[in-house]
């Protein structure tokens, strides 16, 4: 097997709740995390909704997982980056969100997805 | 007729699509990630007024507004709970834009 | 007021059959009757058995079996449907049933709304 | 049983073969034209490109069923109505359609919809 | 050159199966070696041998089943993923297997190419 | 890295959220509904043609184009098979837009 670090990303471009991906795609970052990979996390137009502070899902009857997403400082994935663009567009700003992200330029994580060994799309 | 719209109207045109063919008087409801049409200063308001203004009332349901985190809404746009859907069909056909 | 439901989105990859079931349960409060829950495209999934979802979630199947029992109504699988997503009569909750498009004519034709949840 | 004659009309909003609505919501039209009501279909958004003519999915290895639409006349389905602007805008003319249609303004089909007992997308 | 193929909705409702299908073939076609194909979210539905399409269709489990066995991979189906959505051994056509994401991660990081098809 | 396209640009962002990430010379494949974007005279010719400026090359998957009766595409635009898609994964990553 290669032993060499790859470099993934997820790139997180659903809002939570109304489908699944979000959610299922935490899962899958979850158990990545454990195989000390270069790992990061993309959140690109309608992603970023599930940064959003104060998700109260109990009258959907859903499970919340807004706060998973605190929790990916303690497995070491620390690179989370928010467009700007879509951030500003859903007149929202760092402080509406759940976890300290770096916000940037969309040619800017554009650039970091050509370094990437893989994508993935949530 | 009652009209339901679930989707976001930032990467999906249901919104918009279902504007042209609302009749006036007709309510509109937006539900699931439909919801995110009335959060308060995004760059629906425009739309959400001009609806607004052809007598159309405009809900947005209150569970997926809080699953959101959503709290802040458009002025003029009533929350709803399942109860005050139930009351809205009760009164209209529906027309739900899928 | 009686009321028929379409759901054309599987359980859990979209909040289609959540709105559905909350939807159902508030209009049997307010005395409506749900005279059925018809499935159609991957909807027909959501009457499958053989689901089993993590303890602290919900369990779409069951609910809407139990939904359906104490209301008196059925959760009906379009047949076509089904059969193309592997749904059959062995792998049924109970309160469902597998039947024909035909059956969705009669409940748009006899109930005073057909409310239709999907993608 | 109430044995009025219901309006139900179906909308077709989907491009065809991504996605299997289009079809499946066809074969239901074909099911409810034998049960006598007032049906009639509308064609809005990308839902005008189920009507293109000169479909081939041979190379998709996916059954195509855009003949099936001329098909409906023989069930007494007559009523098809196609969105102005959704055609227009696609670069698309009457000519480019496998069938007949009525090309409508949208306020007139929304007229339409408000008549309906029952509306369902596809 | 390996490659990983990561499909994410169910047969027959997206075409994304279809696609994932048409290109793993001509991979192969080309000397490719497809590793594995490993199905998340309604992706899992791909696997089960309960489906029964009209005659006239394809059947795509048992497309999915053949090239797999002809081709000396695994079509493997997430375990989380599966159990919410009625997926389990029992109902798993030859060529496929229930597994965790840890393998979907080995995937990713030993082959050459991961390439996503979905919604 | 080649970026490949599923949605139609009509109904969904996919394609102009991906164009803003784009970075000079990588080739976009459109699929499935995603070819809808690339039909001749359609009002996404106009973004079309910047990105081929800015050398990013464009293809469609034939057997989607044919599939959906798409006979003229846009100028410059390439159309491929499955085995053209194959050759293009041969050269590049892979970044699907889902």
């Amino acid at each position: 097997m290669d032993t060499d670090i790859k470099k993934i990303m997820h790139v997180m471009r659903r809002a939570p709740h109304g489908s699944i991906y979000t959610y299922e795609g935490l899962e899958m970052i979850l158990i990545m995390a454990a195989y000390e990979q270069d790992l990061s996390l993309a959140f690109i137009g309608d992603g970023v909704y599930a940064l959003k502070k104060n998700q109260d899902t109990a009258g959907i009857g859903i499970k919340g997982f807004s706060r998973t997403f605190m929790a990916l400082e303690g497995y070491d994935v620390e690179k989370l980056y928010v467009d700007r663009q879509s951030l500003e567009e859903r007149g929202l700003t760092e402080d509406d969100l759940v976890v300290d992200v770096e916000v940037m330029e969309a040619s800017e994580i554009g650039r970091l997805m050509t370094e990437q060994d893989v994508v993935i799309h949530h | 007729m009652l009209h339901t719209i679930n989707k976001s109207p930032f990467e999906n045109n249901t919104f918009v699509t279902c504007v042209r063919f609302l009749q006036p008087g007709d309510p509109v409801l937006f539900i699931e990630d439909g919801v995110y049409a009335v959060q308060a200063g995004n760059r629906f308001g425009a739309l959400i007024q001009s609806v607004l203004k052809k007598n159309n009332p405009v809900y947005a349901l209150k569970p997926d507004l809080d699953a959101r985190g959503i709290s802040a809404i458009a002025e003029g746009v009533k929350s709803v709970d399942y109860a005050g859907f139930v009351d809205l069909v009760e009164e209209h056909q529906v027309n739900s834009w899928l | 007021m009686n009321i028929g439901i379409l759901l054309k989105e599987g359980p859990y990859n979209h909040q289609a059959s959540d709105t559905a079931y909350k939807f159902a349960e508030a209009a049997i409060a307010k005395g409506h009757k749900i005279d059925a829950v018809f499935l159609y495209n991957d909807g027909v999934t959501n009457v499958t058995k053989l689901g089993d979802p993590p303890q602290d979630d919900r369990n779409i199947a069951a609910r809407w079996s139990e939904l359906a029992q104490k209301n008196d109504f059925k959760v009906l699988a379009c047949i076509a449907a089904s059969k193309r997503r592997g749904i059959n009569d062995d792998v049924l909750i109970e309160g469902s049933e597998i039947t024909g498009l035909g059956t969705l004519t009669d409940i748009a034709i006899r109930n005073d709304r057909l409310l239709t949840f999907g993608d």
